[in-house]
């Protein structure tokens, strides 16, 4: 067997920070959207889940960065999948062991994050290649990442769909929730509304820059 | 000769043109509801007049912000979005509370039509995106009634129109039984006969003496304005006709089987908010196929939606919702029904 | 859709439009004479087709019905000189009405210049074969006047395989303010019949009909008053409604049966004429003459004094104008009819063998105000418009976002013969019929540049 | 480039074998391992939420036996025999208290389940608990906490017909404010879809189950000692 | 309609608690596939092909685990064997009809491990369909993901020939129109249940 050999990446602070902002899986990479817009309906469900995603992530990152010289290419994806479901299935049972009302809550979802696309994609495209160092810190950053963004929305959707924050009120008592945000069609209007918040900003900088140029080209 | 002193203009063919633009059919659609308004006005007195002012000062206002936002023309102009604030404020409870209306129109315009480009290019009918919107946000406002022609009504609103903002209206039913209004329910003619069998008079219907948001209420009025519409060519005849067609067509059957379960298409036709929406919504083109046997069969869906949602759904009334299920299956018919051109071979002929 | 549909018993087309006539306002004046030009302008490429070959150079003198010019190829046509003058010069490159200047051999008329045609030759019809005959009408310099200037003994001889049988005559007139071919078939029935005769025989079909539309049944009575015995040339009065006069339409109206996409009438075993052009037949072939003169709709709101008039080939439309006083805030000028004819660029553009009218609009005029283009609003008007069923709403959106491929595989871009119903009736204010113009125009260059 | 030219040497399948028998051992031995860990305490968290629910439905309860009922009759759970899961709830002393039955309906949205008790001396329903519903926020899910409408059940009637077949009078919502029976409910205001189902299905559970409950009622016979019981949960949504 | 009766179970996943639009289940191929009709039709056939052969294989296999009592290899055997079991299914349709095979390939490996085919699998175990139920599931849940993709998609093609805002163009403007959907999706809300 021969292993392609890839430049091994050195750790440093961006492999972290990478898959929180540039690389963020939600926001810029679109991927496992459906517990994005599924179990965010509330705020605790959304670090629950983030939080067990961040667990499978690292925990098959190692493993697959460990076992990576001994896997063939042929069956990888089959052992990256088992490996996946291993995890997972062991944080299943221990959310079923710490609270079966926040199991129920989150429903099939936290079964489903074996065929999250950003487990198998980090799998394959980077543990699969790095040292268990960087697979680990990579990892944690896509984890974080992944875990802010289920908060992003998770908040919004409480905060106007219920009036509050894990359960706490923030508003007057009288305040009027818009239970669309924790209807399945605020899932998708809060995503793409974040969405469009940073198409806009970014769009705007773009245009700083531009004129900034423009001025600076000016002035010389 | 005086001939050359002036510069003369080029055109391309054709150069005449029929005299009729898209601001002149919206200001007409404008003029057309101005009585179905009118009446609600009368109906439901201060609370209505408030309500559809900030439905049409709220998408006004919204249509510019996006505007400016996008870096475009003010459209406010072409009078299409005072359209949709008035029929968005038609569509809602008279006792809706105005932040909530103001939210809808805000809805409507940002969601259903500057997100898309503006006039011409929303997939949805925008001032049913604005109520689908706070119909799913607000479900308890939206399904409170009250009732229509109590006493007084011009010089105090209905107590919930003037709630706080993003605050909850008080329980109208106090409001309601101080009232003492004989028999009033609080439930419209639809909810009445779905869960209570009883259907209203035919004469009421026409009329609409009865409860229900500003705009579903006097059927024959509503088809009064739609019938000048359609007679000044502004508005497609076609598209009530199909709505009408698989209106009956689809709710007759039960009818016959059991008349003393299943509500007559004559109720179905004018109860509700079919008549307004059939006249004046689902008409809208820009959410409608182009294609002539694409119209029919559009039409024909939103007749046979309202009345499966009417009769099977969980919710009383389906024109709202079948009329948006209509506007997106629009792409989809229009592809499936491009009409046969001029001498185009028969498929069999083709090489 | 209108409820005229259900009550009107003439025969007819779907969809198309249905635009004010204003046939009023010259459909009662006889054709009159205008006078000679002091110089012609003759284009040597009035007609679609080889340009023709002048035969005479500058300093010559002509008479008038002579021939100046001489076929460049058998889609070509000769040229006669519409007076007695002398030629001034030959390749002059003068304005014309599409716009790019062309060649031309510019004549100085005698002030003496007489309207007798001074170059004929009287012949003898019954004895000529089809072939002479078709080869008589060449020599006529006949094309046709109906608009399209197609040689018209081109369209006598099928493509191999094909048999005409049916000869159509179109008197439809459906463009606004034009009735040039209703006072001709009111006052040239007779040359009109002639034509007709010879063009049957010429063709060899077997029956003409000739289609009027229903605002002209005066013309429809006179006609079948003088319609000889046989049987085998009739008269149908036709729904008054644009394009009637498209040979498309006019064949389905008449005939129940379509021209194939990217076919010719002739596929079917149809030919069809301009009434216009037959009575020139019927006039100019027996005494073996040449196309110099045509009848001329002059109306619209510039114009004083509208009417019919009989304008030798090549009158520059400033004299034209002049004689018919055109008012001085008229701000369009039209060769043809508003729906199709082109505006006009420059008034030293002459009147050649197509142009069946000029109309001048004023800014004035309800149609004619300048509105802004708003986005396609799916109305669907343009689809209950289009004669030939296309979608000019996707067409138009497609043509936006420089799709032109798709509007030619997937919907039908080809099959658009730019009539204008679309545009007419869009309340968006959008130019469709431009935009398709623009992208056949696009669409061939890239054929060519993808033939290389 | 290089490594791309060379032709790769086939991977035995014995080496893959090997990896993925190494990794599935591994992974099964990691599951196994949480799986035992965890078994214990899920059992003891489900027990304590059907508990929870069954005592909430049935007052003055302290334990619980279950049983399947079947028209052909009896048995404690564990014997495999096939029949409705029911909830019996005794009080301290050991007497019968109730027995707490689950029904479903389809609501306003979607299925809506629910946990009832039944006492079969006042012959009437105990209470209801929601067990999975998707209804409104704020409308349809009323049916779960607002007080009003949970007070229908404290009592409702569910008399037996004369002849023990069926029930008296059918079990069922009326609009809001027109309650006038004790065998109807009064539905929630804005909600009446939601309310209805309730009836529905509580309607169709009593009219085949009480009967049941009546003519086997003997055989409800309280558990050995209160603690012993429990055990694993028979399959059903309740957790 | 009574709940666990097939057409029930049918309507329900194909419309009222449709896959995609209230279950979030599948909405990266959702998003991912909806461009153009054409693809998004092919997309939805092979899915709704593969989610019948999961549901059947999920079926079985859970026959076996609740035999065996080893429940907790229910998500690795269901993900392996369903992988494994359209792998198969795709070789015999290349073997046998090649049109299908090709309209549907490049979708098969995609469609494997997403959510709505491991999603129907766990569900229909959950709710304890039987083998006639899990069919009527799986066919429902099919056809509503291929109606939610070619809405998308028409709604999608539509939207191109549009002046669409430079902010909007792109993954927002699929989600709001997804939002939008979903919204118009709420009216079927208890489609099926009976009010007497
Ligand atoms: C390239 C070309 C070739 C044609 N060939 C024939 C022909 O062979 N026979 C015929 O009868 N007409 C022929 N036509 C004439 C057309 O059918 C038609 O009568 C002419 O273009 C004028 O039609 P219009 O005024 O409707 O545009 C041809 C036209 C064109 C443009
Ligand atoms: C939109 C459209 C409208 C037309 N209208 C007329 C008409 O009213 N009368 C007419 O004779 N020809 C009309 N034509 C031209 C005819 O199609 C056809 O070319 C002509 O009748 C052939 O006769 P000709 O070659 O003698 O001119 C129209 C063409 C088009 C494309
Ligand atoms: C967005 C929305 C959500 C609704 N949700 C529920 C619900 O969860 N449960 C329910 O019974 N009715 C719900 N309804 C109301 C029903 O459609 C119906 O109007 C109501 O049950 C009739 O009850 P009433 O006669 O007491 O007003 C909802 C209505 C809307 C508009
Ligand atoms: C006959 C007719 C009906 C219309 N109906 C609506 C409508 O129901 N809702 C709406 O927002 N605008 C309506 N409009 C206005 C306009 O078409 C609408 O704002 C566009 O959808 C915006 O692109 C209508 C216009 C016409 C001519
Ligand atoms: S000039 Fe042309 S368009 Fe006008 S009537 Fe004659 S044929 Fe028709
Ligand atoms: S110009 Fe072309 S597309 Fe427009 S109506 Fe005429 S034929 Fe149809
Ligand atoms: S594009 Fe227009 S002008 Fe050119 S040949 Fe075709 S019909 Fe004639
Ligand atoms: S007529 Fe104009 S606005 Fe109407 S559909 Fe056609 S192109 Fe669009
Ligand atoms: S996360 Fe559900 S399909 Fe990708």
């Amino acid at each position: 067997m021969t292993t392609v050999l890839h430049k091994q990446e050195q750790v440093t602070l961006d492999t972290f920070l990478r898959g929180i902002w540039e690389e963020n899986p939600v926001f810029v990479m679109l991927l496992g959207m459906c517990p994005v817009l599924a179990v965010t309906n509330s705020t605790l469900n959304a670090i629950a889940m983030g939080l067990a995603t961040l667990f499978v992530l690292v925990a098959s990152g190692t493993l697959v960065s460990l076992l990576r010289k001994m896997i063939p290419r042929e069956v990888r994806i089959a052992t990256y999948i088992i490996i996946i479901a291993t995890f997972v299935t062991m944080v299943d049972y221990t959310i079923q062991a710490i609270s079966l009302d926040l199991y129920n809550s989150l429903g099939a979802f936290i079964q489903l994050i074996v065929v999250n696309c950003v487990i198998l994609g980090r799998a394959e495209a980077y543990a699969s290649r790095q040292r268990v160092g960087a697979a680990v810190v990579n990892a944690l950053g896509m984890g974080v990442g992944f875990t802010l963004a289920l908060l992003c929305l998770g908040t919004v959707r409480e905060l106007l769909g219920a009036g509050t924050i894990l359960g706490y009120p923030i508003f007057s008592p009288n305040f009027e929730p818009w239970v669309v945000m924790i209807l399945p069609p605020g899932g998708f209007f809060v995503l793409g509304g974040w969405l469009l918040l940073f198409e806009w900003i970014k769009q705007r900088r773009e245009r700083r820059t531009l004129q900034a140029q423009g001025a600076t080209a000016h002035g010389s | 000769m005086a001939l050359t002193s002036k510069p003369i203009e080029i055109r391309t063919s054709p150069h005449i043109r029929k005299a009729i633009s898209v601001a002149q059919i919206m200001r007409n659609v404008v003029y057309a509801l101005l009585p179905i308004c009118a009446w609600s006005v009368y109906k439901f007195g201060l609370s209505a007049l408030l309500l559809l002012l900030t439905t049409t000062v709220a998408c006004a206002l919204s249509e510019s912000l996006f505007c400016w936002l996008s870096g475009r023309n003010n459209t406010v102009r072409d009078f299409s979005v005072i359209i949709t604030g008035l029929l968005l404020g038609l569509t809602l409870p008279p006792g809706f509370p105005l932040w909530m209306a103001a939210v809808a129109g805000f809805m409507a315009i940002g969601l259903g039509k500057a997100l898309f480009g503006g006039l011409g290019y929303n997939v949805m009918n925008p001032a049913l995106v604005g109520r689908a919107f706070v119909q799913a946000a607000f479900p308890v406002a939206i399904t409170t009634w009250t009732p229509a022609f109590v006493p007084g009504r011009f010089s105090e609103a209905i107590p919930s129109t003037l709630t706080t903002p993003f605050m909850t209206p008080p329980d109208a039913t106090v409001w309601i039984q101080a009232l003492a209004i004989d028999g009033f329910t609080g439930a419209t003619p639809l909810a009445l006969q779905k869960f209570e069998h009883i259907s209203a008079s035919t004469i009421d219907l026409l009329t609409g003496v009865l409860a229900g948001s500003a705009g579903e209420s006097s059927a024959l009025l509503v088809f009064l304005c739609g019938l000048y519409l359609a007679l000044r060519g502004m508005m497609d005849w076609r598209i009530p006709a199909a709505v009408f067609t698989g209106t009956i067509l689809t709710s007759l059957p039960f009818y016959l089987v059991s008349p003393e379960i299943y509500p007559s298409p004559q109720f179905m036709i004018l109860s509700g908010g079919l008549m307004l929406g059939a006249m004046f919504m689902a008409s809208d083109m820009v959410g409608s196929p182009l294609t002539p046997r694409g119209i029919w069969l559009y039409g024909f869906s939103i007749g046979f939606l309202t009345v499966m949602i009417r009769l099977f759904g969980g919710l009383t009334e389906g024109v709202m919702y079948a009329i948006l299920i209509g506007n997106v299956l629009t792409p989809l018919i229009d592809s499936v029904t491009q009409p046969r051109v001029y001498g185009a071979r028969r498929q069999e002929e083709r090489p | 859709m209108n409820l005229n549909r259900i009550f009107n018993k003439y025969r007819t087309f779907p969809h198309g439009i249905h635009p004010l006539g204003h046939k009023e306002l010259t459909a009662g004046k006889a054709i009159r004479r205008v006078a000679f030009a002091p110089e012609m302008v003759i284009p040597l490429s009035q007609h679609r087709g080889a340009p023709a070959v002048a035969t005479v150079v500058p300093g010559q003198e002509v008479v008038r019905g002579e021939p100046i010019a001489e076929p460049g190829g058998f889609v070509s046509v000769p040229m006669h000189s519409p007076v007695t003058g002398s030629v001034k010069s030959i390749d002059a490159l003068v304005p014309s009405a599409a716009g790019p200047k062309v060649r031309a051999i510019v004549i100085h008329t005698y002030e003496a210049s007489t309207q007798e045609v001074l170059y004929d030759c009287p012949r003898d019809l019954e004895s000529m074969t089809s072939e002479q005959l078709v080869q008589a009408v060449q020599d006529a310099g006949m094309v046709g006047l109906g608009g399209a200037a197609f040689p018209s003994h081109v369209k006598m001889l099928p493509p191999k395989g094909k048999k005409i049988d049916t000869l159509l005559v179109n008197g439809c007139e459906c463009e606004p303010y034009l009735t040039c071919d209703h006072r001709i078939m009111l006052e040239r029935a007779d040359s009109l019949i002639r034509g007709i005769e010879m063009a049957l025989r010429a063709t060899g079909a077997g029956r003409a009909i000739i289609g009027v539309e229903d605002n002209k049944l005066d013309a429809v009575v006179h006609i079948r008053s003088r319609l000889p015995s046989g049987g085998r040339i009739s008269v149908e009065a036709v729904e008054t409604k644009y394009p009637q006069g498209a040979e498309k339409m006019l064949i389905l109206a008449l005939l129940k049966q379509e021209v194939p996409s990217g076919g010719i009438p002739a596929d079917i075993g149809v030919a069809v004429y301009n009434v216009g052009t037959l009575a020139q037949l019927g006039d100019l072939v027996p005494e073996s003459r040449g196309l110099i003169e045509r009848v001329v709709t002059l109306s619209g709101p510039g114009i004083e004094r509208p009417g019919n008039y009989l304008v030798p080939i090549g009158t520059p439309l400033r004299f034209l104008l002049g004689q018919a006083r055109s008012r001085s805030d008229a701000n369009e000028i039209i060769i043809g009819g508003p729906m199709m004819g082109m505006s006009v660029a420059s008034l030293d553009v002459p009147v050649t063998k197509g142009v069946s009218g000029v109309v001048v609009l004023e800014p004035k005029d309800p149609d004619q105000r300048p509105r802004p283009i708003y986005p396609c609003i799916k109305c669907s008007d343009c689809l209950d418009a289009c004669p030939v069923n296309l979608n000019p709403s996707m067409l138009g959106q497609l043509a936006q976002v420089r799709e032109y491929g798709t509007m030619e595989q997937a919907y039908h871009l080809n099959d658009c013969f730019e009539c204008g119903c679309c545009s007419y009736v869009c309340p968006s204010n959008i130019p469709l019929t431009q935009y398709f113009r623009i992208a056949k125009a696009i669409n061939r260059e890239a054929a060519v540049a993808a033939a290389h | 480039m290089s490594e791309g030219v060379q032709a790769r040497p086939q991977t035995s399948s014995l080496a893959m074998l090997r990896t993925l028998g190494g990794i599935a051992m591994i992974s099964g031995f990691l599951v196994v391992l949480v799986f035992q860990w965890t078994k214990p305490i899920i059992a003891e968290n489900k027990r304590i939420a059907i508990e929870k629910a069954v005592f909430r439905v049935v007052p003055n309860a302290v334990s619980r036996r279950d049983f399947i009922l079947a028209p052909e009759g009896l048995s404690p759970v564990g014997k495999k025999a096939k029949g409705e899961t029911v909830y019996a709830a005794y009080n301290a002393k050991g007497e019968l208290q109730g027995v707490a039955l689950e029904t479903v309906a389809t609501g306003y949205q979607d299925v809506i389940r629910i946990l009832y008790g039944y006492d079969p001396q006042c012959e009437c329903v105990t209470g209801i608990k929601v067990l999975k519903m998707t209804e409104t926020p704020g409308l349809g899910d009323k049916i779960a906490y607002d007080p009003d409408f949970l007070k229908n059940f404290h009592g409702l009637d569910g008399k037996l017909s004369a002849d023990k077949s069926g029930l008296a009078h059918p079990i069922a919502a009326v609009k809001h404010g027109s309650k006038s029976e004790p065998w109807q409910i009064d539905s929630i205001s804005g909600a009446t879809i939601s309310s209805k189902a309730i009836g529905r299905m509580i309607n169709a559970s009593g009219q085949r189950m009480f009967p049941l409950i009546q003519r086997y009622l003997s055989g409800f016979r309280p558990p050995v000692t209160v603690a012993a019981q429990g055990g694993e949960p028979p399959g059903s949504d309740l957790q | 309609m009574d709940p666990e009766s097939v057409q029930f179970i049918f309507l329900n996943a194909a419309i009222v608690n449709n896959f995609v639009l209230a279950l979030f289940l599948g909405i990266c191929p959702f998003l991912g596939v909806s461009a153009k009709k054409e693809t998004a039709w092919n997309m939805g056939l092979a899915t709704m092909f593969v989610m019948l052969v999961s549901s059947v294989c999920a079926y079985g296999i859970n026959l076996l685990l609740v035999r065996f009592n080893i429940e907790f290899l229910r998500l690795i055997s269901y993900i392996a064997v369903i992988a494994s079991a359209v792998q198969l299914v795709e070789m015999a349709l290349k073997k046998f009809s090649p049109g299908l095979s090709r309209a549907m390939g490049i979708f098969l490996p995609l469609i494997t491990t997403n959510c709505a085919i491991l999603g129907l699998a766990l569900f229909q175990t959950f709710r304890e369909y039987n083998f006639v139920q899990s069919l009527a599931f799986s066919i429902g849940a099919g056809v509503g993901f291929t109606l939610a993709l070619m809405l998308m998609s028409g709604l999608r093609e539509k939207l191109e020939l549009a002046r669409v805002p430079s902010v909007s163009q792109g993954a927002a403007m699929s989600l709001m129109l997804a939002g939008l959907l979903s919204l118009a999706f709420m009216g079927f809300a208890g489609l099926g249940s009976s009010h007497a």
